[in-house]
């Protein structure tokens, strides 16, 4: 265990992406943020039929098309190409926002800077100088019946990202329901961070070491395992 | 996952008692009959559900749909905005026996209001109503001027609507004025039902001319002959 | 002058409603309340262009179909059967009133019980025991650019409809713009009654004392005068 | 009384300095470039309308439409959610240099801000922002126990979009994902200009397949084969 070298034995995206989409559930709506997020789609377990959502007006989108087939019309909230599933929709953007702050989602998922155990969200503004910008974090975070977290454990330097609180400028307060990172799978319960998995090859220790604040255990911690061809 | 129910009866069997339920249609265009009187046979059957909230824009109409559920002693209280029509018996009889409840509700207020509650915002403000009783012990609010009266969501525990196309994905379209409410309680209840005249394959609706996107919907059930609630007034039907 | 008969000789609602239509722009959007504004499209001047909505969901409506050729899904917010011009446009009740209260309709015409000389309306209830019921009358009063009532002068019994203050329950305040009634033609202008027409026939005086609020007049008083074939 | 221009620059004539002016569109999906373009040849030919506030998701992307808008100076303040893009160099510069405001808008807000402009609803509550210092001095209040803020509706003095089709009559459909903030743009100008690619007889849209009704549109001008913002950024097209 002692062995265990954080900034090389982590996950990588990819795999924090695949373990994230192992959750994902047959029949759901889910909306995936701009970025890291959107890698789910690519790990939906086969047998699961999922609905994705993006802000700018569509539901069931499919794969990207190939180079040469894009019909700028038809983008994503991130702005890239999308192709459409059989049962698709297209509607304005307020509709879209009606099904995000309604509660219709069961599941956004979304990048952090930083998560705080109370379930704080900040992942839109380094507080710095600079162009702020926000697009819809700030209402999925407060519409989705879940919303998690796929994120790097620490931060480039090392640092946590899950803390007591966060010191960035707050994209929603109480709103994180579950924590896919680099080293482990962890649920915001009551105000506390709560240890569901982790990589096995990492101590409760060590993983506390680099966590900015309590792990808390609710019975069995299970192994965190994610094929090698991910 | 399909969303769509064997039967009738099944897409209503667990409706329990004290439900808030959002009927769609405005008279009897858009107007769910087959799901109501499917609701009527199971109260008749089982004595449940029972002591309903219903919301609609209307009360009933003759001896069928809203009117029968009134007649047979099912709802405790209508939320509506024009509890009138040609023949309003059923509900006026009860409500001037203090037997069922009423919860007036200006037409647009009560859209807004359902429109809000599916779309996640809880209050609003409204010109309508202001100064009148309606408004009464509500919070007003002056912007820009003028006086505004604030509104709450309205949501429900159940949704029966009527559509005209739907498919497997829960997308639905709506037959010329049969819209009205109907795509706002889709938004606005926990379980969304609709009847539709013509239920196909995922992908049978061209997606931009989808009204009530699948995610808003969780049951159909197909009657391929619906009802027309107006031509059963006209025709003296009894339900 | 003084052979006037009030009863007698004061216009019908077909008279009544025929001297409203004349006051339809080319290219305005226009709701009629249930039952006796409806008669005044039947009046529109040829050559004018006028849109007519229905709070029910439908933008550009025709006439009424013949007897058995009615599709009961297609009816106006009166629940009578309706056909759709060129150009008609299908949407739902938020959408419809949004276009009421967001102040897209040029004008509302509504019937009265009685209107107050300050533009509030009282069309809704007769304070009474009974049913009440209300449709969609307090959001248009609220929303319309203008707001017209069309009504008898004085009630059955020969009382005023038109007073210094309502006194049955308000539909609205401030919100009637102008009243076309079986004597006359009036505004309402900062809070007081402003007469523009009268039935040539009848003196101001006469007219003053079947009304339950001083009649203002601001330069001249036109003739109030109908075809005798309507 | 048709609502159809002869020309794109008759279209966007009598739009004055210090407008608020909505622009269509997500990125390049649903933007009217040609109307933009013309308003830009307006500004260089007769120096105005300058000292606009511009409202949009975005703020610009490459050297086209809104960000050539912004590189020519025409506009003194950008409301939008999310002002970064691949390339934003326009906006990015200005901005930095105080050269142009910036009021930031979680893009759920945006658009129910546009949309209670149009449906006349003054102000609503939304969860969205609350706690946020995006919330900052707006007032908040506890509905059934969680937190809300509340926002005003957002309205404009002229509304750009971009239709695909269209009719005398100013009905509007959009193409794909082009939809996006047009409709409710439709709603919350005084006047609303849109440009469509097909440009028909009123009754030439099916009425159920309408999604901007004609009372929401004033002007409409025809271009049949309009340029798509996102295929001219990656040409390096210099507006």
């Amino acid at each position: 265990m002692s062995d265990f070298n954080l900034m090389e034995d982590k996950l990588p995206n990819a795999k924090i992406a695949w373990r994230a989409a192992q959750d994902l559930s047959d029949g759901s709506y889910v909306n995936l943020g701009i970025g890291f997020p959107e890698m789910i789609a690519k790990f939906q377990p086969e047998g699961r039929a999922v609905t994705y959502h993006t802000e700018n007006g569509v539901l069931g989108f499919g794969k990207a098309p190939d180079i040469g087939d894009e019909d700028w019309d038809l983008i994503n909230a991130g702005k890239k190409a999308i192709t459409l599933n059989q049962g698709a929709s297209l509607f304005h953007h307020a509709d879209s926002f009606a099904m995000v702050r309604g509660g219709h989602l069961d599941l956004a998922v979304l990048g952090a800077y930083q998560v705080a155990q109370n379930g704080d969200l900040a992942n839109w503004s380094v507080g710095a100088k600079g162009v702020p910008a926000v697009g819809g974090a700030m209402d999925l975070v407060h519409g989705a019946k879940n919303v998690a977290i796929v994120t790097d454990h620490v931060t480039k330097r090392g640092e946590p990202k899950l803390l007591e609180r966060c010191t960035l400028p707050l994209t929603g307060i109480g709103c994180v329901t579950r924590i896919y990172s680099s080293l482990a799978v962890i649920d915001v319960v009551d105000a506390h961070f709560v240890l569901r998995e982790k990589l096995p090859e990492i101590s409760i220790d060590q993983l506390q070491s680099v966590t900015g604040a309590e792990l808390h255990l609710d019975g069995n911690v299970g192994d965190l395992i994610v094929p090698e061809d991910i | 996952m399909s969303k769509s129910c064997t039967s009738i009866s099944q897409a209503v069997a667990d409706i329990p008692d004290d439900s808030t339920i959002m009927v769609g249609g405005f008279g009897g265009s858009g107007a769910p009959v087959e799901l109501i009187h499917a609701l009527i046979d199971r109260f008749r059957l089982t004595g449940s559900p029972k002591d309903l909230t219903v919301i609609n824009n209307n009360a009933g109409n003759g001896s069928i749909g809203i009117a029968a559920m009134i007649h047979a002693g099912m709802v405790r209280k209508m939320i509506c905005s024009f509890p009138r029509s040609s023949n309003a018996d059923a509900f006026n009889t009860k409500y001037l026996a203090n037997e069922v409840e009423l919860e007036l509700v200006p037409q647009g207020t009560l859209a807004e209001r359902i429109r809000a509650a599916g779309a996640g915002i809880p209050a609003f403000y409204t010109p309508t109503s202001f100064g009148t009783e309606l408004a009464a012990g509500k919070p007003t609010e002056e912007f820009d001027g003028k006086m505004y009266v604030r509104e709450r969501w309205l949501k429900a525990d159940f949704a029966l609507l009527k559509g005209h196309m739907g498919d497997e994905a829960g997308n639905l379209t709506y037959r010329l004025a049969g819209r009205n409410f109907n795509p706002l309680m889709a938004m606005a209840a926990n379980t969304t039902i609709a009847q539709v005249t013509h239920l196909g394959e995922s992908g049978s609706i061209d997606p931009e001319h989808v009204i009530t996107p699948g995610i808003f919907v969780d049951r159909l059930v197909e009657v391929t002959d619906p009802q027309q609630e107006e031509v059963l007034v006209r025709e003296g039907v009894v339900y």
